[in-house]
């Protein structure tokens, strides 16, 4: 059902180290919100979408997938970009050429970002990311709270489409207000559950001697400074290639 | 809608970080707090914050055929409060930037602040205002569900308006534009996610009000 | 000769991951049968039968409904879902509602029947599965047992023609399997078709007419219930081994070879009258094994 | 007389709202004992297993560990549960972590063991529940049955003297019951005393060195397998039947009144081999009955 963590966990480069992955595709976004995206932006696309691809095999289908996921959001912000309005007589829209280039850089910009979002995404599994965060100062409370918000929106996801397609069988889609009343009612059932759930859990780890510190090993991946290295070479090269097209072409 | 990953000019991704921050550090400490004291809260906190992610991730019925989901701010106001909804939001939204690639992780700090932020303390504003004025429980839970939704849109409208003044008009403008597409089209969800909520309290209301009055981190739940 | 009531032919589906979940599948539902999708956990039947209503679309292949295939349409899917009910497995993911009532009402207020026309229908259902007296309660307060009959008479309140259920009698014990099984034999009778999914030799051997062998995603072999749990080999292929009751049954009405074409028993009680029988004159050969009406398990 | 390892006395309990769930229950279990609790649906099994690590305290009566009433101060239950080891039937309420083996590495980092054995303990469960290849899957995309086994594996990590499993089958189909169960054997074969509840009578029967009856929230009768199997009065009081297995065995072995001394086939197999040589020369009376090692089911 969640189709980018089924990739995440089944790629070839599932078992790196997460900071092999995580500071290029760190260092690409950088570069692609830094750089002119109409030069930079294909150039970060392309090498992210070669690692996800060929380096790690993820299917370019589910590549493609994650790249359409923002377009809603390009196609109904972007156009606004284009234009301009003006309020003196009465209300003026026209289109503007730097209008419509300021539209097609940022969404150039965008979807070279959704690209280093999508390697990140679809080589790493989320919990090999999240203890990262304790070198940011993240408490270790908070972090063992967001694993465990993790595993359990997995449990939840499958209840609420279970529950979605026995509404679905009882008509409870067939009309417009039946179906609003009807994720009224699968919200509430899912809410109930989750309170349920929280209280079983608490009966099933202190059957493991829970005492508030949900303690697990750390994975036992190394980094490899070599593919690390590697890695930041290439955000290099693209920032060199990027910085110097964008002064040779206006 | 969330604003997309590399939408926004650098400055305003990192400024909107920088605004957002605070909220999220101060819910954390408390959230932090609370799991201490009490460990069992974590469970509940956690089983919490995965069904606001469900929640966030069930589509709607379609109005215009666009895919909408409810943003759950006014409900997870309402349920516990918009000083844990800062640190739950951004979990939920970093999930969903991860986990379905709605949003993104420089434009963190912007959904965030609207999302997390502005969208629960508004809705739970008018809430309690609502139920100051003595109206009935489903009128209040509407209003806080309905403006906490339509409010979160506001301010991305807002947000990008800022980000991308119009070259005529200015802020004015480009917010006028802005908040045509966001927070216009927005009004029929907005008032789908505040009847879908009001149908969400009847039933917890109905059938589970112990468990309601044990959510150690509601401020007085849905009573 | 009459079209089956729903078939598949050739269906296939992909998970959104892209792994096969069904492939080159062939299922004929009869009218007024009661059919067993046997298999192991994790073989695909949920998938299945959530192709039997419309939930999934398949990637290749079609669904027959009175032998035309079936459109995906929102008013197709919606006139389909009025004629095929489905109930699957876990009670709590499809209840609703706070009250048994208000629950079993959901179905028949979405089909737009008038509250008074809806209130019967929840009646009937509810007196169908024999639940009457828990209209009124909570539906969380209820047994499992009790939620999966309310479960089911959410779905009848919709009079579908057939009823498609996801492991009916999983994690109940024998009481509620027998109260279970005589709701549905009951409904059966007034002329429902039944379809189910199990991993219970036992059950399907006890209650079904029809076994549709299913494994990996395909069905192996579809027939009469005895036919096909006879076919060791093909039931191993499916991970499966022969009810123990058949086997018994094989061994007392078959050792002779005259046994063949009698019926064999296939119930509990049924079996052990015969082996009572045989115990005392053992020589009398496999003949006299008769058909004993089909009681629960 | 040695001390029984743990056992109840006249519990009592009570759930919040008041109505009764235990009530004057007595359960004995003894060291290196494969123990059933069996009773039908909803008759509080599970309450009672939440007794047994303390995790329920009763109202009235107590518990005793190694002779001794259990206390309930942090200390005392910690260590209680050190001893006792609890499997829910669910086991998404116990699996938290996002891989197999970080979740079977929490309960033995609780113990206070260094990651070097806490890996070690990680591995040697992986092992005897037979899923070391799935160390480093991600918990959500375990089929049931592994979730299963995963979930019983965070339990055995902290080794525990007895380990408490409520419906160990549940929901399993014949492939993973058969693995669960090779795996529970081995386990009490190398001294872990095994208690698990059950509503299905053919696998206490199959399975179980004792039984204790359960109804109605108290044990009716406790006592070797057969012989409360036996029992068709008590059986039928808790809502049960007797297994098929050992009415069988019962008519094969004992027509004669000879056999009552032998033990009787508790094996599917056993059962059909006795059969088999029984037709063959069906007067040789009841006395071939032999003592079959018990397989599974």
């Amino acid at each position: 059902m969640l189709a980018i963590d089924h990739h995440a966990w089944t790629n070839r480069w599932c078992d790196r180290h997460p900071v092999e992955k995580l500071l290029p595709a760190g260092g690409l976004l950088l570069l692609t919100l830094m750089l002119p995206p109409l030069t930079t932006g294909p150039l970060v696309l392309t090498s992210t979408a070669l690692a996800t691809v060929c380096g790690a095999g993820v299917p370019l289908r589910a590549v493609l997938a994650v790249l359409a996921a923002p377009m809603t959001f390009l196609l109904a912000g972007a156009p606004f970009l284009a234009m301009s309005i003006r309020f003196t007589d009465g209300l003026d829209l026209r289109f503007s050429s730097d209008g419509l280039h300021l539209a097609l850089a940022t969404s150039v910009r965008a979807l070279a970002a959704v690209s280093c979002l999508a390697f990140l995404a679809l080589t790493t599994p989320l919990t090999d990311l999240i203890p990262l965060l304790r070198r940011v100062g993240v408490p270790a409370g908070i972090i063992e709270l967001i694993l465990l918000i993790y595993r359990l929106i997995f449990v939840f996801a499958e209840r609420a489409l279970t529950g979605r397609r026995a509404q679905a069988a009882r008509q409870g889609y067939s009309r417009f207000d039946r179906g609003v009343r009807s994720v009224g009612l699968l919200a509430g059932n899912l809410f109930q559950r989750a309170l349920e759930q929280a209280h079983r859990l608490e009966i099933g780890l202190a059957a493991r001697g829970y005492d508030g510190e949900l303690r697990v090993l750390a994975s036992r991946c190394t980094l490899s400074w070599i593919r690390l290295a590697a890695g930041l070479g290439l955000v290099g090269l693209v920032g060199t290639v990027g910085g110097l097209l964008a002064r040779e072409l206006p | 809608m969330h604003i997309a990953e590399g939408f926004l000019p650098p400055l305003h991704a990192a400024a909107w970080t920088a605004v957002s921050l605070p909220f999220v550090v101060v819910s954390a400490c408390r959230v932090n707090r609370l799991m201490r004291e009490k460990p069992e809260t974590k469970l509940l906190l956690a089983a919490s914050g995965a069904f606001a992610f469900v929640l966030s991730a069930l589509k709607l019925p379609s109005v215009t055929g666009s895919c909408s989901h409810p943003t759950g701010t006014g409900l997870g106001a309402i349920l516990f409060g918009p000083s844990v909804m800062a640190l739950l939001g951004t979990i939920v939204l970093v999930f969903q930037a991860l986990l379905l690639a709605h949003g993104g992780l420089t434009t963190l700090g912007a959904n965030v602040f609207s999302m997390a932020i502005a969208g629960p303390w508004i809705a739970y504003a008018a809430f309690r205002g609502a139920r100051c004025l003595k109206a009935p429980l489903a009128v209040s839970v509407f209003l806080a569900a309905a403006l906490g939704d339509w409010a979160t849109y506001l301010v991305t409208a807002g947000q990008l308006a800022l980000a991308f003044p119009d070259p005529v008009s200015g802020f004015a403008g480009a917010a006028a534009k802005f908040a045509g597409v966001f927070a216009l089209t927005q009004i029929p969800l907005a008032i789908i996610e505040g009847l879908l909520t009001v149908v969400v309290v009847n039933l917890l209301h109905q059938y589970s009000r112990d468990e309601l009055d044990g959510l150690a981190f509601a401020p007085g739940g849905a009573k | 000769m009459t079209e089956p009531l729903l078939a598949t032919r050739g269906l296939e589906y992909r998970y959104p991951g892209g792994i096969v979940a069904l492939h080159d599948l062939d299922l004929t539902i009869e009218r007024g049968r009661k059919l067993a999708v046997l298999g192991s956990n994790g073989s695909g039947k949920t998938t299945l039968l959530l192709h039997l209503n419309g939930t999934l679309r398949p990637a290749r292949g079609e669904v027959l409904f009175d032998g035309r295939p079936a459109a995906y349409d929102h008013r197709a899917i919606n006139a389909w879902r009025r004629r095929v009910g489905l109930v699957l497995q876990e009670p709590d993911d499809q209840l609703f509602a706070a009250t048994v009532e208000q629950d079993v009402s959901f179905g028949p207020l979405n089909l737009g029947l008038s509250d008074l026309a809806a209130r019967q229908r929840v009646d009937e259902a509810l007196a169908a599965l024999r639940i009457a007296h828990l209209a009124s309660r909570a539906t969380h307060a209820l047994s499992f047992g009790q939620k999966k009959r309310a479960a089911i008479a959410g779905v009848l309140a919709m009079r579908p023609e057939i009823l498609v259920l996801d492991e009916p009698t999983a994690g109940l014990d024998l009481h509620g399997v027998t109260h279970l099984l005589g709701a549905l034999q009951q409904l059966h009778e007034t002329g429902t078709t039944l379809v189910f999914s199990t991993h219970d030799v036992e059950l399907a051997y006890s209650w079904a007419d029809e076994v549709a062998l299913f494994h990996d995603g395909t069905v192996l072999c579809q027939g009469e219930t005895t036919t096909v749990l006879k076919d060791r080999e093909m039931l191993q292929q499916a991970r499966l081994r022969p009810p123990l009751l058949l086997e018994l049954a094989q061994m007392l009405c078959e050792e002779n070879g005259g046994g063949e074409r009698q019926p064999l028993p296939r119930s509990r009680d049924a079996l052990l009258a015969v082996l009572r029988r045989k115990l005392a004159s053992p020589k009398d050969g496999g003949d006299e094994c008769i058909d004993q009406p089909i009681i629960m398990l």
